[in-house]
């Protein structure tokens, strides 16, 4: 694998630029000067893969300490042609990239000699990924949120709610004036209250309130009643025009 | 392995809603015979355990039960996307009058919607459904299967009627409520 | 509402395996408790219907029986990805050695395993762990949550020893059987 090197310059352009430097190669796949292994190379006449660049390059350090370097552009050009070579032949190392061909898949015999060792590991993969492909689970967004679920209220409906609503407000005494500072009073209290007031007997609303409430506690009233039918632990039911409440 | 068992199993792993039909077809029975099935398992359910049956969007789901709904909130929370006020606002005024404009619903609502709309088009509740013939032909709003599925509809006629302009609504207590 | 009820419901809306103590985290009761439920649980399911418990990943998740695949397979059409001779022997090596450097793995195979781990990990089956500290710094794989889901194995110390080299296996059956 002699390569030579001669400097003499040459004008013809490769590269659409000075042509490289002359380094001669003689290689059992290619003789001759590197603008014409580019040439070839790049019209796909040759096969990179038999042409080892390593040897190229060394004759190129040697040609760059000892020439005169009277012309960097023929030292330039040289370099971008080996440097396209070698970008080509790295391409050409690097694995491709479509899928590997379909093995028969239980075909164990075709393991790696060298990795036999495995067998029984990738055996049992064999075999629970097969069970696992029996088994199928809820997918990741079934169901609806569920802080959002529908709850039967039978024969209730949200006009019904307004409505009775409405009836107790109509009830309800102004609000009496208080200090700003109060603490409000939670939603969380007043739900609890209306469980340790409720029983398994249908009432209607204005039977769970006290006699005089203000529209504040009238509002609280509702709500927790609601919130209460959201989380199932408050039935409803319509009977003649009044909507009635109950524990489940 | 009953129809019952199987419709049950299709159910658990369906991610959407399944119609009926689409359950008849899969175990190559008639949707009679689903329909007991389906009466049979919401029996079942109902007698014990934390699932129940759903009617939602037209089909049927599994879910769980409401008393259910705080301890999974509660496990479930980092994964719940809170909706604003606004975005309900402009939610509720797509359902109703749907095909709607991005104009039209600012002209009801009075401020700039442009956000809300965006958001609830990503989130599914709302999609396009076609181009207003006026000028500038501005795009016409509509809600989707996943507005009807989230929030437990199974067709826009259940909203209950807007209460009609003009009606005084009880006024809620003031902040010095 | 037992807690048997409550785990159920918390198995039913999890999209992944639930560690004991995230359930125990959830009802506010002791990791004991939990088992207690699902053992009731198990043998619940195991009776009737076709919900059944599983221990994977190291974590306990809801799935249908096996016996159901056939049916839920064809409703469902799930894209079974292959898997080749190649990717399971990769994975093999890893699931046992792990970590690993993809040099290592080449050193036991004796071939470019390249495509392989880089296949693995966009499936998601293998991830880094870490650099080692050598020279080059190569890439550490492991396996993943997603390896064990996949391979139904509930931890890494359910999968086989390794036969020693120079042990003679037992010649498998050839193609005459």
């Amino acid at each position: 694998m002699a390569v030579a090197v001669v400097g003499s310059p040459k004008t013809l352009s490769a590269l659409g630029m000075v042509a490289p430097t002359d380094l001669e190669i003689k290689l059992p796949a290619f003789e001759g000067s590197l603008s014409a292994l580019f040439n070839v190379v790049r019209e796909r006449k040759i096969d990179l893969m038999d042409v080892p660049l390593f040897p190229i390059c060394e004759s190129y350090f040697k040609y760059i300490l000892t020439a005169s370097l009277e012309n960097l552009d023929e030292a330039a050009a040289a370099l971008s042609a080996l440097a396209y070579l070698l970008e080509r032949k790295a391409w050409l190392l690097l694995p491709v990239d479509e899928p590997e061909p379909e093995v028969v898949e239980d075909d164990l015999t075709s393991i790696l000699p060298t990795a036999q060792e495995y067998r029984v590991i990738v055996e049992a993969l064999t075999v629970w990924r097969d069970e696992r492909a029996d088994l199928f689970f809820r997918s990741a967004d079934a169901g609806p949120d569920p802080y959002e679920l529908p709850f039967t209220i039978s024969n209730v409906t949200a006009l019904d709610l307004a409505k009775a609503f409405e009836r107790v407000l109509e009830r309800a005494e102004p609000n009496t004036i208080e200090p700003l500072n109060k603490p409000r009073k939670s939603l969380q209290d007043q739900m609890a209250l209306v469980l340790r007031i409720l029983g398994k007997e249908f009432v209607p609303l204005t039977d769970l309130m006290p006699e005089r409430y203000t529209r504040t506690e009238a509002v609280y009233w509702f709500l927790a009643v609601l919130e209460l039918m959201r989380l199932g632990q408050v039935v409803a039911r319509v009977e003649g025009d009044t909507v009635e409440f109950a524990l489940p | 392995m009953t129809i019952v068992d199987q419709v049950h199993a299709l159910l658990f792993v369906a991610d959407s809603p399944t119609k009926l039909d689409q359950l008849a077809v899969a175990l190559n029975v008639t949707e009679g015979q689903i329909e007991q099935a389906i009466e049979v398992l919401e029996s079942h359910f109902a007698q014990a355990g934390p699932v129940q049956l759903v009617r939602l969007a037209g089909g049927i789901q599994l879910s769980t039960k409401p008393e259910y709904a705080e301890i999974l909130g509660a496990f479930l929370k980092p994964q719940r996307q809170r909706m604003s006020r606004s975005l309900l606002e402009v939610l509720a005024i797509v359902a109703y009058r749907q095909p709607i404009t991005l104009g039209e619903i600012e002209a009801i609502r009075g401020v700039n919607s442009d956000y809300s709309v965006r958001i609830l088009a990503e989130r599914h509740f709302l999609h396009e459904l076609g181009r207003k013939p006026v000028p500038g032909r501005p795009v016409l709003y509509g809600t989707t299967q996943q507005f009807l599925h989230q929030f437990k509809l199974n067709s826009l006629d259940q909203l209950p009627a807007p209460v009609p302009e003009g009606y005084e609504l009880p006024a809620l207590p003031g902040p010095e409520g």
